[in-house]
């Protein structure tokens, strides 16, 4: 039990997947102008993850034992299947969810954050419901990152920000000090 | 007709003013680090009023160099760049080389104010980027605490020159926090009322801060919500978890009067331009610097989470605001 | 080699699979759309402006694909990808009927007389609502930029004489200016009619001249010149009728004794007339 | 005495110096007639219509136009003379409107000429707000809305107090409290009639507890017995937008977007009442009203009954002149009141003061960056974000405004008053409201 | 104009066709390539992992894989199990039997510290230890690896019954390590491990005199 | 391949080269595959080995595209390029494993993201499918090796700083005080957005001369 929060908390902040491992920049950088959009990019990632999660373990397991040399490439054609063909199931069963998470999944199937989380669980031999703790971890790190960062991009834009770092620079210096304050985090749970 | 012979002005209402005015604000903050800096002074001898003052330098330099508006130097007159200097320099050890207090000084202003477009509209304390933008690229540096000595000794590496550490190691004490992180020796409590241990500039003195905050409350200069709910925060959290592993744990006591907290709370935690507006806002907003800072002294790997458990909140402020926003005026909730 | 065989079915079958699964979903789980959509949306310009009238370039692609559109609607999109559009439709364009925003003053401050100086931030609204900003003229242009500020192509820029010049080029007609402008100075007008009233105030005579030098005083020559029909005065202001096809050329602005009415093919305020 | 601080008010808002000292002792003097007047048709809701021709001669107290539907009030003559004409002349607003330009006779003796005086116990409801309406009175408070309006009632609204505002909080105006020292017993006058019209229980009148005199002369002219309180309050801006006064008197808050009838409250200023006094027991109707000429650019500060009509200038003049440094001119209270582009526009029914001030008062330090100190969520009465607001008006975000209840705004200017930063909130707020009503009004037009 | 022609519906089986025959590619690619590379690879690993073993047992010129099987190391032959727990038998010049080199990880202050280290049963000493992955904080963290000090803290280090970190400059017993200025955390995950491997498996190995002989192809 | 039929077909290879480089760089300008620019630049020789690693899977991939492009039905054409891209990953993968063991030691599961690296799925689907397969592998050489070029300005910026050294060499000795920030992740995001910014100023400052010139 002891080991599955620390796996939590080690995806959700030491080791955020964003401001630590530059894990799902693009969106990150993309769709963090408005607050609504980045928490919900954010909730249906951390739902694609956790597909991955258990999709990563079945293929490890059950497929790939003798194969090492196919799991990069299973990974991502199995994952990337499996998006579409939830996508497409939301879209029929539920037009609302797709309007309000549906439209993100195209994006995120192409999202290095997703196939970051299969190889870093691969790499590090988690079971299947430490592969899920961490799915919600890094999902939940990457909500947050991502919120916190379009709250601050919001509110900048109400800010002053001088014409010459607009844009990508400002955000990048931005994210910077974000992964700053997120260096607090450091070793936590580690004494 | 008896009035003027040339046009009247059209101004907006209203035409009455307060007199309190933010440069105002900014010299009593400025005045109230006094005592602090006169602290450090007393019990880490001339080298404090030497890091302050390149600090200082570094700032008030960025706030010059990188004016966004014309003419340059306009923005000096509000005072915000000498403070944030100021606190940059109160939150560095005495033996940090002083082109590292400066560039602290530098990077608090470019990175924390002049990026977002200067006073006002900055979303991180800019004293706190600046100081840990120090701390992420000289760690060891920031964490070599030199123990108070003679008043005009100045260590080695003070006069180092730039890029260049100049023999930090060597002679180093322990912060109180570290010694009960790392060796379980805990601090006595006068010892750190008063101020008499080691750690960063202005942050020893419990008594100085103490005081320094009460007047600073008294007269308003800031939302009294914050550095209170920080307090009870971490005397509530830091408390219940002493409860739980009373050795491992430090007390309630301990924890609010070592490091930087106090510091943290009176100085830091309190600009009000990164911290929420809303009165609920500020509450959550001070109990999440107080949680944090026990999380991260208590199971984190530092010793010290003061700063980090700040710009942390300084980032969750919008989402603080936007949740906290007053109720209007004759708007239940339900209606 | 085994391995090697074995490996090249496990992928094969995967793919198999994965097709099929797929397959499947795009057979019976796809939500029927018109595909023609997401390509008319490429073609718009996608700036999201609503000048249209629709909440954003999406819908009124989807507008256009059920026919319930003109590509024209779109104040934005060029001529070129107006007709790009309808050819992909297999529509017509409809007729290319280009409306710029048209300023109904001239009274700058070489005109219009200054009764007060107005003293806050530079906004036309702040102004009008601070004892009127200080302008003689209570429905003239303030000069203080709002609809410069809120145009978002870049088309309006203010001249030496306090007045924005609309760049006939750039402005696409989104009227964003006609609702910036607290004095409803601004008017989406077919570029096809260069006849413009540069005035609207509502007074006659002595009273109207002595407020803006550049004032129409209601003498109604204008009236008198152009062909019957195309202007009639209302409320001491000629109106031009800009649904008539006449082509009165510039002859009704001949007599106008203050230049309130002119005849701008292009921009406005090409020659500044400044008489004090 | 109670302490000040136990006295009753609202949450937040600011404390301003109230400069009162100069004219509060100053009883009310007549402004002498003058030769001409105009009288902007619109004066309080929709404009009226004339009803005399140019060239007509009129009599001081005649109707010379006649309200144009419900929300409007009849318009009377202030003086004997004649009628020039309908132009158009500048509004305080700085507008050019329609008025009626009146040439004063040199030669009349200006008394009024009354109506016939009417008992309001004998009117029901209707005939009440009618009679209300030909009176020409409009709420003298600052707002002008025509009073009669407030006194028709739908069905099956009970009105439990009448509420009488005598706070007048903003500094320098002193006219309501001359009003009340002076004409207490008119002021209970048109207490009584109005309550007893609205089948009130009681009757409340809050004073700010910086008009001693005024309390004492309000509660020497209540009858034993009488269900009328006066209520002394702290001295606080806003404390006389009505839905402050309620929540003060009460702790009551009047739901947003409602009326205080909804809490079962009328409100009317102290002044209106002496107005309806005087129309029902004189037959006088609205012509003239208190205005207090004051502020550090006039050389004799004054409180002046004044015919309506009668311009800026004149009145000036008839308080010695204002001095030459003078640089700005405010009808209204320095608060909420408006600049004026000119002297030359008459005085209003809904005007309650003139002011002038030098650049000294005026002159206003350079703006700084908004530090979010919240010193304007301290301010603002209306417990909105005056500092989000701002931000949010500066760029344009009418959407997010509007969510945020920018509307609900009354633009009291307690939180321009109290930045620090001299950020001009309530200019940014008042122009972003005008902006986005605006827009609708043209979304509106366009479908 | 042709741009604006929708493409046709394609059919199914072409669809999974086309899937099918790209997988089968690069199926069959990635297997070649694997096969072609193996050994290279596992060379590299071999390589490295020599290297470490000489380094952290001063003087050996051969080693032998011993797993844990059953209760006892016995030597690897590639039937055991992958994730069976391996120590390495270091042999100096003419096959005589030096000491193990034991691999160990564990939590470091930012992620997983792997490391190395020789112990000599003989001496019942820990001889040396070499990091070989880890993510500790650049500067001071980094020194468990970069600090020439800090390894030679591991040349002659008593684990019974167990290491301990003192303050920087303070160590003066067998079994005390200096720990690193600003990184405690760090130099203790390194002891900790360190202490936690030899608790758990000094028991278990073979004593000196059973330890199998040293393997004739590795000697150099 | 058959080589340019005229001078203007010569000219066109050479600006679909070129314009990678600097004029449309991936990183610089068209802000692409942050993930690996940002994680793998705290050494020049990390930058180094992703950069060539990237524009290797780009060159192969954008070939067989190119070539293969019109066999591809549309609803699985992305699916057939990841494999394509995923097959190619997996290749320099296990060749790098096998040569440069330190190196791929340090790029870690970064080196199997260069399958997601949205620069090559876009230059894939925005080029390589639609170009004659020497213009794709030019235009991917172009793009690959601006983005090597960016990843070595940053890396080698990055190293400097924070490690004293270039290339695994050290500059200044002992007594140099690295900015250990800088190979942190902060470090990342704070160079590339101070780089960024150096851009944007001097692209403002020519665009104020050539105002200046104008006039």
């Amino acid at each position: 039990m002891k080991e599955l929060v620390w796996i939590f908390l080690g995806a959700l902040v030491v080791n955020n997947f964003t401001l630590s491992y530059f894990l799902g920049l693009c969106p990150f950088f993309g769709v963090s102008g408005k607050l609504q959009t980045a928490f919900r990019l954010g909730l249906a990632t951390t739902f694609v993850m956790v597909i991955t999660a258990i999709a990563a373990w079945a293929l490890n397991t059950f497929v790939l034992v003798q194969f090492p040399y196919l799991r990069l490439l299973s990974f991502i054609v199995v994952i990337a299947s499996a998006v579409q063909f939830v996508e497409m199931v939301v879209k029929k069963a539920s037009p609302a969810l797709f309007a309000a998470l549906g439209i993100f999944l195209p994006l995120i199937t192409t999202n290095c954050a997703i196939l970051g989380l299969a190889l870093f669980q691969t790499s590090r031999g988690y079971g299947l419901l430490q592969g899920i703790v961490f799915a919600l971890g890094a999902g939940g790190g990457f909500t947050l990152a991502l919120a916190l960062m379009a709250s601050l991009r919001e509110e900048a834009k109400l800010s002053d920000v001088p014409a010459l770092a607009r844009g990508t620079a400002f955000n990048l210096l931005l994210a910077g000090i974000l992964a700053m304050a997120f260096m607090g985090f450091a070793g936590l749970g580690s004494s | 007709m008896t009035g003027r012979g040339h046009r009247l002005d059209l101004q907006a209402a209203p035409f009455l003013h307060t007199t309190l005015s933010t440069p105002r604000l900014m010299v009593e903050v400025i005045l109230c680090t006094l005592p602090v800096l006169a602290a450090a002074t007393w019990f880490f001898g001339v080298v404090a009023l030497l890091v302050v003052a390149a600090a200082t330098a570094g700032a008030v330099f960025a706030e010059w160099a990188l004016a966004t508006r014309a003419p340059r130097g306009n923005t000096l007159r509000d005072g915000s760049g000498v403070l944030t200097g100021l606190l940059v320099g109160l939150t560095l050890p005495p033996a940090i080389p002083l082109w590292m207090a400066a560039l602290g000084g530098f990077v608090a202003i470019a990175l924390g104010k002049q990026l977002f477009g200067g006073l006002g509209q900055n979303l991180f304390n800019p004293a706190l980027v600046g100081r840990a933008f120090l701390q992420a690229a000289f760690p060891g540096a920031l964490t070599t605490w030199g123990a108070p000595r003679g008043f005009l000794d100045v260590p080695a590496s003070t006069f180092a020159l730039p890029f260049l550490h100049g023999g930090l190691d060597g002679m180093s004490t322990a912060t109180p926090l570290a010694l009960h992180k790392f060796e379980h020796t805990t601090t006595g409590l006068w010892a750190l009322f008063s101020g008499d241990v080691a750690g960063s500039l202005g942050e020893t003195s419990a008594l100085v801060l103490l005081l320094v905050g009460l007047w600073l409350g008294l007269r308003r200069a800031f939302d009294w919500r914050i550095p209170v709910a920080i307090l009870v925060a971490t005397a509530l959290l830091g408390g219940a978890l002493h409860l739980l592993d009373p050795v491992r744990n430090p007390g309630p006591l301990f924890l609010l009067t070592s490091g930087g907290l106090l510091f943290g709370a009176v100085f830091m935690a309190t600009d009000p331009v990164s911290s929420p507006t809303t009165p609920r806002g500020a509450l959550a907003f001070g109990a999440g610097i107080g949680a944090l800072v026990v999380v991260i002294r208590d199971y984190g790997g530092l010793p010290e989470g003061v700063m980090y458990a700040i710009l942390l909140m300084n980032a969750a402020t919008p989402l603080l605001e936007r949740v906290s926003q007053p109720r209007p005026f004759g708007r239940r909730r339900a209606a | 080699m085994g391995d090697v065989l074995m490996a090249g079915a496990i992928m094969a079958g995967l793919g198999v699979l994965l097709g099929a699964m797929l397959a499947f979903a795009y057979r019976f789980l796809r939500v029927p759309e018109d595909p023609r959509t997401a390509r008319v949306e490429q073609l718009l310009p996608g700036t999201n402006c609503g000048g249209c009238g629709e909440p954003g370039c999406r819908a009124f692609a989807e507008a256009l694909t059920a026919g319930a559109r003109q590509p024209s609607g779109c104040t934005v999109a060029g001529p070129e990808a107006v007709a790009a559009i309808a050819a992909f439709l297999g529509v017509d364009a409809g007729a290319l009927d280009r409306k710029v925003a048209r300023l109904h003053c001239a009274g700058g401050k070489a005109q219009a007389v200054q009764i007060a100086a107005y003293d806050g931030f530079e906004s036309c609204r702040g102004a009008h609502v601070t004892g009127g900003g200080g302008k003689g003229c209570s429905w003239g242009c303030l000069g203080l930029a709002d609809c410069q500020r809120v145009c978002d192509f870049g088309a309006i820029t203010m001249n030496d004489n306090g007045l924005p010049v609309v760049d006939v080029d750039k402005c696409t007609a989104c009227g964003d200016c006609v609702v910036a402008c607290p004095r409803d100075l601004f008017e989406l007008l077919p570029l096809r009619q260069p006849l413009l009233v540069q005035c609207r105030v509502p007074l006659a005579g002595e009273a109207a001249r002595q407020l803006c030098t550049a004032a129409c005083d209601a003498c109604g020559r204008c009236v008198q010149d152009a062909p019957e029909g195309l202007l009639r005065m209302v409320d001491n202001l000629p109106v031009v009728d800009y649904a008539s096809a006449v082509d009165a050329g510039p002859a009704p602005t001949f007599r106008c004794p203050t230049g309130a009415i002119q005849f701008v093919a292009k921009a406005q305020f090409a020659k500044q007339e400044v008489r004090a | 005495m109670k302490l000040p601080f136990t006295l009753r008010s609202f949450a937040h808002g600011v404390h301003p110096h109230d400069h009162k000292q100069g004219t509060e002792h100053l009883a009310t003097e007549h402004m002498p007639f003058v030769s001409r007047y105009v009288l902007p048709l619109a004066q309080g809701g929709k404009p009226a219509v004339p009803v005399v021709g140019r060239g007509e001669g009129v009599r001081r107290g005649q109707r010379i136009a006649a309200a144009d539907g419900f929300v409007s009030t009849d318009l009377h003559s202030p003086v004997d003379g004649q009628v020039l004409g309908f132009d158009r002349h500048r509004h305080p607003s700085g507008e050019l409107v329609p008025c009626v330009e009146l040439q004063a006779d040199p030669f009349s003796a200006q008394e009024v000429s009354a109506h016939a005086t009417v008992d309001p116990d004998g009117l029901d409801g209707d005939a009440f707000v009618a009679h209300v309406q030909r009176g020409g009175i409009v709420g003298l408070g600052g707002a002008a809305f025509p009073a009669h309006v407030k006194y028709k009632t739908p069905a099956g609204r009970v009105v439990e107090h009448f509420v009488l505002n005598g706070c007048e909080c903003e500094p320098y105006l002193t006219c309501d409290h001359r009003t009340m020292v002076e004409r207490a017993a008119d002021v209970l006058r048109g207490a009584r009639i109005v309550a007893g019209q609205l089948g009130a229980k009681d009757v409340h009148i809050g004073v700010e507890h910086n008009k001693p005199d005024a309390v004492a002369a309000l509660r020497a002219n209540v009858r034993p017995g009488e269900a009328i309180t006066i209520t002394p309050l702290q001295v606080k801006y806003p404390q006389g937008a009505e839905k402050m006064l309620i929540e003060a008197l009460f702790g009551v808050e009047v739901p947003a977007g409602k009326l205080p009838l909804d809490v079962g409250c009328v409100v009317n200023n102290v002044g209106t009442m002496v107005a309806l006094a005087d129309w029902f027991d004189r037959g006088v109707p609205l012509i003239e009203r208190v205005v207090t000429v004051s502020g550090p650019g006039v050389r004799r500060p004054a409180n002046v009954r004044v015919p309506l009509g009668t311009s800026v200038r004149e009145l000036l003049a008839h308080c010695g002149g204002t001095l030459p440094e003078t640089c700005e001119m405010v009808m209204g209270g320095p608060m909420m009141g408006s600049a004026l582009a000119s002297i030359d526009v008459p005085v209003l029914k809904g005007t309650s003061g003139v002011l002038a001030f030098t650049a000294a008062e005026t002159a206003r330090g350079s703006e700084y960056g908004c530090l979010k100190c919240g010193r304007c969520l301290d301010a603002c009465a209306n417990f909105l974000n005056p500092s989000v607001l701002a931000r949010l008006a500066r760029a344009g975000e009418m959407k997010t405004l509007e969510a945020n209840f920018v509307m609900d705004c009354m633009e009291c200017g307690a939180c321009s008053f109290a930045c620090p930063s001299n950020i001009p909130i309530v200019q940014l707020i008042r122009v972003a409201k005008s902006a986005i009503r605006d827009e609708r009004r043209k979304e509106a037009g366009k479908s | 104009m042709s741009d604006f022609e929708l493409p046709p519906e394609p059919g199914s089986t072409r669809l999974v066709a086309t899937l099918t025959v790209a997988g089968l590619l690069a199926g069959l690619l990635l297997a070649s390539t694997y096969a072609l590379t193996l050994p290279a690879i596992e060379a590299n690993a071999a390589a490295a992992l020599q290297r470490a073993v000489f380094q952290v047992v001063p003087g050996t010129t051969a080693m032998r894989k011993l797993v844990l099987t059953g209760g006892r190391f016995v030597p690897a032959d590639g039937s055991e199990a992958k994730d069976a727990v391996a120590v390495y038998a270091a042999y100096g010049d003419g096959g005589r039997f030096l000491g193990y080199a034991i691999p160990g990880q564990g939590p470091g202050f930012q992620d997983t510290i792997k490391l190395l280290f020789g112990y000599d049963p003989q001496r019942e000493l820990v001889v040396g230890m070499q990091v070989l992955d880890s993510r500790e904080t650049p500067g001071l963290g980094d020194k468990i690896f970069k600090d020439p000090a800090f390894a030679r803290e591991f040349a002659a280090l008593a684990v019974r019954p167990e290491a301990v970190v003192v303050k920087h400059g303070t160590g003066t017993l067998p079994n005390q390590v200096d720990g690193i200025t600003g990184a405690t955390i760090s130099s203790k995950a390194v002891v900790r491990i360190v202490n936690e491997r030899c608790a758990g498996l000094l028991d278990k190995l073979p004593a000196a005199a059973e330890v199998p002989p040293a393997p004739k192809e590795e000697s150099r | 391949m058959n080589a340019p039929s005229s001078p203007a077909e010569a000219a066109r290879l050479h600006a679909e080269f070129v314009k990678g480089l600097w004029r449309e760089n991936p990183v610089f300008v068209q802000v692409l595959g942050m993930c690996p620019t940002l994680a793998v630049t705290n050494s020049a020789i990390n930058a180094l080995a992703m950069g060539a690693a990237t524009t290797a899977v780009l060159a192969c991939s954008s070939l067989l595209v190119s070539l293969l492009g019109r066999f591809i039905p549309a609803q699985v054409r992305i699916s057939t390029y990841v494999i394509v891209i995923a097959t190619f990953v997996t290749v320099v993968d296990f060749v790098l494993q096998a040569i440069l063991p330190d190196v791929h030691k340090e790029l870690g599961a970064f080196l199997a993201l260069i399958v997601v690296n949205c620069l090559i799925l876009g230059r894939q689907e925005a080029f390589a499918s639609k170009n004659p397969p020497l213009a794709a592998v030019l235009d991917a050489l172009g793009m690959g090796l601006g983005f090597l070029f960016a990843l070595l300005c940053l890396g080698a910026t990055r190293e400097v700083l924070g490690n004293g050294s270039l290339f695994g060499i050290d500059l200044f000795g002992p007594a140099f005080e690295p900015w250990v920030v800088m190979v942190l992740p902060p470090g990342g995001f704070l160079m590339l957005g101070l780089i960024l910014l150096l851009f944007s100023w001097r692209l403002q400052r020519r665009a104020a001369a050539a105002a200046e010139e104008k006039r």
